[in-house]
């Protein structure tokens, strides 16, 4: 405890003659690294791409998207309807997969579950979710409810919920514990602490969240289409199987446009909170 | 007077195997303002969390107000936790919440579920938080963000959410190790003037062996998760100190 | 939405239309269809248009849909699996209610006959395709004399393009020696400026295969079928027919024995609905 | 003291306004797309029939022909991260508002990326069938497209969240653009680089389960195959195959993750 | 002796139209340890920032070593910069490279852009490096990576990338603000003895008068951009102290 005023000594703490030991250039990235690259040469060598083919292909693909231009967009009052009937499958869809994985991702975080085994069980299922493709799921809801926009949004709703439990719990699981840690020590329960603690330190990551998984399910929409759930999708069908590119592409930039807003209304709200 | 807090026998090997504390005893007495000094890794922030159970104690008793608290279940652990506030180093706020709330979350544990959760506290309760607020001197500040203060500020909110709770014990866990020397002394005169006004208890970590013997009426040295030394700080002797630290880097004083 | 009205009859008839693979486009003419129904009828209707049968199939089979057009293999599996009754085809004449499937191959290749195809690779549409998969590998057993087992090792390569339009398509550019199409579809290709008729050379033609028939799930009460089929024999709004193809089109009777050679195809295929339906 | 107030009420009121902005967007939704509880649950029956009966179990006997499947699947998943990846971390050093070079190259290239993302897989593979043939070219090109629309985001993203003190620094050392990118970009962005290209691969697998179909081949032709021709059991043995794929790579890349990171 | 660095009629104003320096004039001669003290918002983090034109001054003249460096282009920025090191609060280093790696950065400013962008140093660069760790006693760590250190570790390596640069002045902005006073101590003892030995002019900002008042050779004193106190430390009299940090809270010495 030397209170003087004395500067204090250099080269005296720490600096005992020990050598540093350098140590091995890092080996495991190194070896990830070199393993990445052999496999990638030898999935190339399975798949036994066409590679003359690449280039005239690359030529073709510019023409037709050049004859694609410029859009028909006189069949506008059939897409128009069948654009917002996809965004409304989108957007329910998404919302009761958002409710519900809002539940369940508490219970996957590790850092909030009752115990580990719970947390494993909702990722296995969350997994399984995600797993079916969304074309499986709308079958198997088709057979319940039927043909109509109805199965399309519980098949998105289901696989989004595969999407966002993973998601919202790893976002809660990035948290800082000691934060957990100070609502528990004043004797706040789970509930309390999820609801005045966890949510709003994770309120950024899950709106984000959950607005990318907006964008990805209007996609999804538009696919669905083809099984009867109605929308966008079967107005492109409709479109190629005809051979009218033009109108494809009108339809293609609807499509667009409706996902790009919500982008853009997600970096909006991003500045915002 | 009755000891509000026995510590017998307290040992805690984490699951890695790391014995963390070992045959802790000892007493505290309501009033007590206790310094606990101790190297980095002596066991000094297990010690604090095997009180409040945040931590599980593998063997050993804490007694809190006669009752034995490591033998109770979930529901009344929770009613101990309120008693006893707790003050961190990282000050552990919620970030996006306003000041005031963060202050109202030391009331959880005497809310309902609901309400807690929807944050609809009490009038009373709101104005109680902004009753203490006021004494550390953060009325102005009381509808900021709690990520806008600057760390001594934040501390002052870490020490105004451990008082909402009513306490009977602060427990402070290097509650000055991320501050500035200025925003230190805020702090630790806030905690020393509050706990002896309110007569609350207080069982503070420290690094800083200086600033233990400014404030402390009675020290605990530990190390390797031993007590070591245990009485007033005048008796902290310098030997004892290097003892404490021996083997270990010895916490500097500041560069005056 | 299952509820009966008073007569037995449900509460609304839901029509499930997939574009038949000889059909023109998919069209927006069955909203026309699905409004006269519902005067003529005196209830509800409801459409539903979409490219997946097995969506069709399976929401028939579960009550969910009353009436459906299908292609002429999915009907059959719609028979077996769904109780699906076929009422009508849609077409100019009786001859006119039937189409084709052909072999064809690019058209600087020397094959001329089938039996040179022998090591070469072949495209089918997909695996589920009458007159792009089932029909042009009958022709293969039937005029080479193989078994369905040795399709797979006559040919160099047997592979699936998903869509007729996929087939042509590769023969235009010669990426495959030949391929089984829908007769309809390939003439649609050429309209559609999508291939030209002197990309390719047909070599082979199927018999000929029924179309694709409207049918209605077997256990509606009998009234309500004979209301049904009623409307579609007479059914003659010239704007729906031309919108859906040709206006001197009608809807033609059908019955399940006009189906009878798909069966056969099918069965000679070891892809009978039985068959299928029984794992 | 009041402003704040003031300020506190407004946000309230914006937080109000959004809570019923979304709720009105759902029962829109929901009125558009005849949402009934009641149909839901009445259809639990005929659910758990169907995947009793029909869908469950899976046909193990299958998984032979399936595992060359879903092998071509892996394939096709990793070249299309790795190279997706590369041509992602290129565009997206111009997308990003720290490293640009110039704000148009950054409004371009985040439009052109934003095009291939917003497009979904399905659309892409019509047209790339249309110009490539058929053949899993298709299905690895579309596989591109989408890793290199993701993957520009996402990294962009990550650059622009990195600590500008540090590049500051750098600066202050009096080094030069290439040398800050490659001493002091590089370093901070390799983590995410690493973990959000894994995190492509996973996708990856999953997206090709739907192009299978338009002559991607893999696992996604077998199941579309499974399913024209109603061998539900086979389809469900491919998706418990891309199932253990999929734990497999989670399982691999979160070790790699750990370890790079 | 010629001023290594003449400040004249220094105006910075932001785009947002704060002011944040005004009318700043004053030389530096070789050899000089200027300490620059002023409360927050004075305009200390832009001075420095000023000096090496990581800010661009609105009006008003850098001269370094007879050149006016605010007329100067991008290329010779370059070359004035890695004269002038600069130390932050913040530390600033590339976390997940190693700290030899991190003192190399400072010869990026004398290396091709190609061999900088590999991280291929020359030989004696590497030895400079090492050879400049060990005097602040981090031999030892030097293959470690920078996240691993302590932040008292992490500072010395800042200091040792602006010594790499073998700078003639060094701005160090605020250098002991986020570290316990320990380390604060060794920091300051580092910079200091490294600049007298090496002949280093620096400029420091600090918030600490007392530190300020230990180490100085000379204090200019900040408030709302402009230079109130310029003088010897046994001239800051507790009256200035006291009108600098008026209206602002002065910043309580440590609680010793
Ligand atoms: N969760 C844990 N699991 C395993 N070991 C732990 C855990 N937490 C702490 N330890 C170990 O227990 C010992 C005591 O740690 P503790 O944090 O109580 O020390 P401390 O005195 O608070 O140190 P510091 O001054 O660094 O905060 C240390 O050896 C530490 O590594
Ligand atoms: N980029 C900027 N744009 C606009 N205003 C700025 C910017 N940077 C600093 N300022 C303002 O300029 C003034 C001077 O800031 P500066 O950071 O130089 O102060 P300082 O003395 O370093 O303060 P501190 O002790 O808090 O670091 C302040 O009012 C600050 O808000
Ligand atoms: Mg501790
Ligand atoms: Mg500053």
């Amino acid at each position: 405890m030397s209170r003087d005023g004395n500067v204090y000594p250099l080269n005296a703490q720490e600096s005992d003659n020990e050598i540093a030991i350098k140590p091995k250039k890092d080996l495991f990235t190194r070896g990830v690294f070199a393993f990445g690259a052999v496999f990638f040469l030898f999935c190339l060598y399975q798949l036994n791409i066409d590679y003359s083919n690449l280039l005239a292909g690359t030529v073709d693909f510019i023409t037709m998207l050049g004859e694609m231009f410029p859009p028909d967009v006189s069949e506008w009052k059939y897409v128009i309807p069948a654009a917002i009937e996809s965004l409304q499958v989108a957007i329910l869809g998404t919302v009761i997969a958002v409710v519900i994985s809002l539940v369940l991702a508490f219970l996957a975080a590790e850092n909030l579950a009752p115990n580990n085994l719970v947390a494993s069980i909702v990722k296995g299922f969350a997994t399984l979710m995600r797993v079916i493709p969304t074309i499986i799921w709308a079958l198997i809801f088709i057979v319940a409810v039927g043909l109509g926009p109805l199965p399309g949004v519980l098949a998105i709703a289901v696989h989004s919920l595969g999407m966002l439990i993973k998601v919202f719990a790893q976002s809660v699981e990035e948290m800082d514990d000691g934060k957990i840690e100070a609502l528990r020590a004043s004797g706040a329960n789970w509930i309390q602490i999820i609801a005045q603690g966890v949510i709003p330190t994770v309120v950024t990551a899950l709106l984000s969240w959950t607005i990318l998984r907006l964008e990805i399910d209007i996609g999804e929409s538009t696919i669905l289409g083809l099984v009867g759930a109605g929308g966008i999708g079967w107005e492109l069908t409709r479109a190629m199987r005809s051979y009218d590119f033009n109108a494809a592409f009108f339809i293609a930039m609807v499509i667009f446009v409706m996902i790009f807003s919500v982008e853009m209304l997600s970096n909006r709200l991003k500045l915002k909170v | 007077m009755n000891p509000i807090l026995q510590v017998e026998n307290l040992k805690k090997v984490y699951s890695d195997g790391t014995v963390a504390l070992n045959n802790i005893n000892f007493e505290v007495h309501p009033g007590e303002f206790i310094v606990v000094i101790g190297p980095s890794g002596a066991g000094k922030s297990t010690l604090l969390r095997c009180i409040n159970r945040l931590v599980e104690p593998t063997s050993g008793d804490v007694v809190f107000k006669g009752k034995k608290i490591n033998k109770i279940g979930a529901r009344q652990v929770k009613q101990v936790r309120r008693e006893i506030g707790m003050v961190f180093q990282n000050f552990n706020l919620i970030d996006r919440l306003s000041v005031v709330n963060n202050v109202l979350h030391g009331r959880l544990g005497y809310t309902g579920t609901i309400k807690g959760a929807l944050g609809l506290f009490s009038k009373k309760d709101i104005a109680e938080a902004e009753e203490i607020l006021e004494r550390v001197g953060l009325s102005k500040q009381k509808y900021k963000r709690a990520d806008e203060l600057s760390g001594g500020q934040m501390q002052r909110v870490g020490i105004s959410r451990a008082l909402a709770q009513r306490p009977r014990l602060i427990l402070a866990d290097e509650p000055i190790a991320s501050l500035d020397p200025a925003s230190s002394k805020i702090i630790m005169d806030h905690i020393f003037t509050i706990c002896k006004e309110d007569k609350i208890t207080a069982i503070v970590n420290l690094h800083q062996v200086d600033v233990a013997m400014k404030y402390a009426t009675r020290i605990i040295g530990i190390k390797s998760g031993e007590v070591i030394f245990d009485g007033q700080p005048s008796h902290l002797t310098k030997n004892i100190i290097d003892e404490i630290y021996s083997n270990a880097k010895q916490p500097l004083v500041n560069a005056q | 939405s299952g509820g009966e009205n008073e007569n037995g009859w449900p509460e609304k008839i839901r029509y499930g239309v997939l574009p038949g693979e000889e059909d023109s486009e998919l069209s927006r003419a069955h909203e026309l269809f699905v409004k006269d129904m519902s005067e003529e009828l005196g209830i509800e209707v409801e459409l539903f248009q979409g490219e997946d049968y097995n969506a069709v199939i399976e929401a028939m089979r579960s009550k969910k849909l009353e009436l459906a057009s299908f292609g002429p293999f999915s009907y059959i599996i719609a028979q077996e699996r769904s109780n699906a009754v076929p009422i009508a085809v849609r077409a100019i004449s009786e001859e006119d209610a039937t189409y084709n499937s052909w072999i064809v191959v690019p058209d600087e290749s020397d094959v001329q006959s089938l039996e040179e195809l022998e090591g070469k690779s072949i495209l089918f549409a997909d695996p589920a395709s009458t007159s792009g998969h089932l029909f042009p590998r009958g022709i293969f057993i039937e005029e080479l004399g193989i078994t369905n087992d040795e399709v797979e090792s006559y040919f160099s390569s047997v592979s699936f393009s998903g869509s007729h339009d996929n087939s042509i398509l590769a023969i235009a550019a010669g990426d495959a020696d030949a391929a089984g199409v829908c007769s309809t579809c390939v003439e649609r290709a050429v309209k559609g400026g999508l291939v030209s008729e002197s990309d390719f050379r047909i070599i082979a033609e199927s018999d000929p295969i029924p179309s694709s028939p409207i049918s209605y799930r077997g256990d509606l009460p009998e009234d309500l079928v004979e209301a049904i089929k009623e409307f579609i024999y007479n059914y003659d709004n010239e704007e729906f027919f031309e919108q859906a193809g040709d206006k001197d089109s009608r809807y033609i009777p059908v019955d399940e024995s006009n189906y009878e050679i798909i069966r056969k195809t099918a069965e000679s295929l070891n892809m009978s609905p039985e068959e299928l339906l029984s794992q | 003291m009041n402003m704040i107030q003031e300020l506190k009420k407004r946000k309230r009121l914006q937080i109000l306004l959004l809570f019923f902005f979304v709720t009105g967007l759902t029962i829109w939704s929901a009125i558009g797309t005849n949402f009934s509880f009641y149909e839901v649950f009445s259809g639990f029956g005929l659910i758990s029939n169907f995947v009793f009966l029909d869908l469950l179990p899976p046909d193990i006997a299958a998984s032979g022909t399936l595992l060359e499947a879903i092998l071509e699947t892996l394939y096709m998943g990793f070249v299309g991260m790795v190279v997706g990846a590369l041509i992602a971390l290129v565009l997206s050093f111009l997308a990003a508002s720290t490293t640009t070079p110039h704000p148009v190259v950054q409004v371009i290239v985040r439009a052109f990326t934003s095009i291939m993302r917003n497009i979904p897989g399905l659309i892409w593979a019509l047209i790339l069938v249309a110009s490539y043939g058929i053949g899993v070219t298709v299905g690895t090109l579309s596989l591109i497209l989408g890793s290199v629309g993701f993957l520009t985001r996402v990294f962009a993203d990550t650059l622009e969240e990195i600590d500008t003190g540090k590049i500051e620094a750098l600066h202050a050392t009096g080094s030069s653009y290439f040398q800050i990118l490659a001493q002091g970009v590089f370093p901070q962005f390799f983590p995410g680089f690493i973990a959000w290209s894994l995190y492509n691969l996973e996708l990856n697998i999953r997206a090709s389960t739907i192009i299978g179909m338009v002559g991607g081949g893999g696992i996604g032709f077998a199941i579309q195959k499974g399913i024209k021709l109603f061998q539900y059991k086979e389809v469900s043995m491919a998706i418990v195959l891309v199932l253990i794929l999929i734990l497999s790579t989670e399982f691999l890349t979160s070790k790699i993750r750990e370890r790079i990171i």
